[in-house]
């Protein structure tokens, strides 16, 4: 490896690591001497931490280092984690997240049960959702989105990596699969995530 | 006992859709082709049996029951109403039911993903190599101005006008001042001999005799004196209800 | 190295990172497996980290990943902070603006209130206000006006840019007219009024 690449590696590294935010790969790009493509360092160090215990991942638009998943079990005896959320909550955060910005009586109404004021304050603590304004008609209620927690929660990189509506749609309980419109590739990635995780 | 177990099903639902939306997904077929009417009876059998332990069922639960039975006498004898209209209720509740689905597989969909704080974990501690700079004045021409007015209102608060307190014969005053009187004059009177000398021109006079005027009415209701106005306009004549009596029996 | 090494410093770098304090010898010995020695592992650590950007330091009785010194400075970011003006300058500098060139009697008679020294050097030290000559009156009093540097700040191009009193809605005058002792206009309007309907 130049010696160029080693110090790039290690300017890109460090800046990962201090940063509060996901560093973009445009602010990365800023930090690094003009002759480095920020592209070709973060893909570098990507492969340089993907086998160790904790991995470079982009997450909410940038790059941000995170303990290895298969470690957890063994990392909740050094730090404290919170509660998981609760399937009401779950649900209700689905909904923000693909109708939004929604108002409280259509998640109310898409769920069919009232939404109880403590789920949306977990919601709230968690920094998962936020008002985004009011809608203009009678009442002027109060419309709410996702935020960059919530992506960075997920470890979704942007919005439009939530799974379309038609690929929810594919129910893996019933005998879907044939009658299913969709291309078959993509369909099978769906549905062998939908297996995995369906669980009544 | 069993019955009770059906109550406490009940309650592990989250309204009435989730349990549609159970009972459509035990169909095991698709949800575009479930079964609305089998769906309906279902419901309506799970809702009947929850009935007969606890008549107090939430409020939406028998909401969406008559809304089902209504659904389910249209589907089964279309020709009562429109049948159009059965079949686009069924069509809606097929259409909640499945947008229910896709965002609860969504909610999984999430769920199963490693969640940061719980299967994965950014750095404890955070390094801060911000430096602050604060020689720089914040300025918007929004604070100039509302500091402007704020300066200027505040000016002009210190020279406010404050009207003289105006004290006005009052109808008490006269209720009292007539009652003083009243037995001093035999005979009748006019009114306006009661409204004191001092009380000043303009306003405060026609105050005055307008209380005056009422304290007159309130005692000639009460029967202490008699009132009289011999022409529109002309002078009101006050007498006492005791000179009048005196008056008749001389 | 070996596999069980390997996973050590796997497990031992990710409680490092995710820990919210720095992680002691003994706490790390309680996670890693019987036979591993924590010592030996922090010290592979170590070694693995001294050449990176982020190195693996002693601090505060435990172990810790810091951002490699000769890196800091690069990360160093200056935040610009500005200070807003305290309410009495902002009023001063208004009334200056407004009224230039204006005395400072006059600025205190308008604002109703003293001016003090350390207001007004406060706009002075910003090159808000200058002085303007004086008025050829006893005392001479010290005139006082706004800078190029004030336009600036409000992005304005000339002091004519500035919204005029009147579109203020200060009625200047109100103040003074509601003083008048005797509001006898209005109470002949209310006994023409009485003449009127009084009927009695």
């Amino acid at each position: 490896m130049s010696d160029e690449m080693t110090n790039a590696l290690r300017l890109a590294e460090a800046a990962i690591f201090a940063a509060p935010q996901p560093l973009s790969t445009r602010q990365l790009g800023q930090l690094l001497p003009d002759a480095m493509e920020a592209e070709a360092v973060l893909m570098a160090l990507v492969d340089l931490y993907a086998p160790r215990g904790v991995n470079l991942v982009e997450v909410g638009g940038g790059w941000q280092f995170r303990t290895a998943p298969d470690i957890a079990p063994y990392l909740r005896k050094v730090v404290e984690v919170p509660r998981r959320l609760p399937r009401v909550a779950m649900e209700t955060l689905a909904i923000i997240a693909y109708h939004q910005p929604v108002t409280r009586p259509e998640i109310e109404e898409m769920r069919g049960a009232a939404l109880s004021q403590v789920t949306l304050d977990l919601l709230l603590e968690n920094g998962l959702v936020t008002p985004k304004g009011r809608r203009e008609t009678p009442g002027r209620p109060t419309l709410w989105g996702t935020t960059p927690a919530f992506l960075a929660q997920f470890g979704l990189n942007d919005l439009r990596e939530l799974p379309k509506r038609e690929e929810l749609l594919i129910d893996p309980t019933g005998p879907v699969r044939a009658q299913a419109p969709e291309p078959a590739p993509r369909e099978e990635d769906m549905l062998a995530r939908g297996d995995e995780t369906e669980a009544p | 006992m069993e019955v009770e177990a059906l109550v406490v099903h009940l309650e592990g639902f989250e309204g009435p859709l989730d349990l549609l939306l159970d009972l459509a997904r035990a169909q095991k077929v698709d949800l575009a082709k479930i079964s609305i009417l089998q769906l309906v009876e279902q419901f309506l059998a799970v809702i009947e049996g929850a009935r007969r332990v606890r008549l107090e069922l939430a409020a939406d639960w028998l909401v969406m029951a008559a809304w089902l039975t209504w659904l389910k006498s249209r589907l089964l004898v279309p020709e009562l109403g429109e049948p159009d209209d059965a079949e686009t209720a069924a069509e809606i509740l097929q259409a909640r039911l499945m947008d229910l689905q896709a965002m609860r597989q969504a909610a999984a969909w999430l769920g199963q993903r490693p969640q940061l704080g719980w299967d994965v974990f950014g750095r404890g501690v955070l390094e801060d190599f911000t430096e602050t700079d604060r020689s720089k004045l914040r300025l918007e021409m929004s604070g100039l101005l509302s500091a402007y007015l704020a300066a200027r209102r505040r000016a002009g608060g210190k020279q406010q006008y404050r009207p003289k307190p105006m004290v006005y014969f009052s109808v008490q005053n006269a209720l009292e001042r007539i009652g003083r009187l009243l037995g001093s004059l035999p005979d009748w009177s006019s009114l306006e001999q009661f409204i004191p000398d001092n009380v000043g021109d303009g306003l405060a006079k026609r105050a005055a005799l307008s209380a005056t005027l009422v304290a007159g009415l309130e005692m000639a209701k009460h029967g202490r004196l008699l009132l009289r106005q011999d022409e529109r306009f002309g002078p009101i004549l006050v007498r006492s209800q005791v000179a009048e009596l005196e008056g008749r029996h001389e």
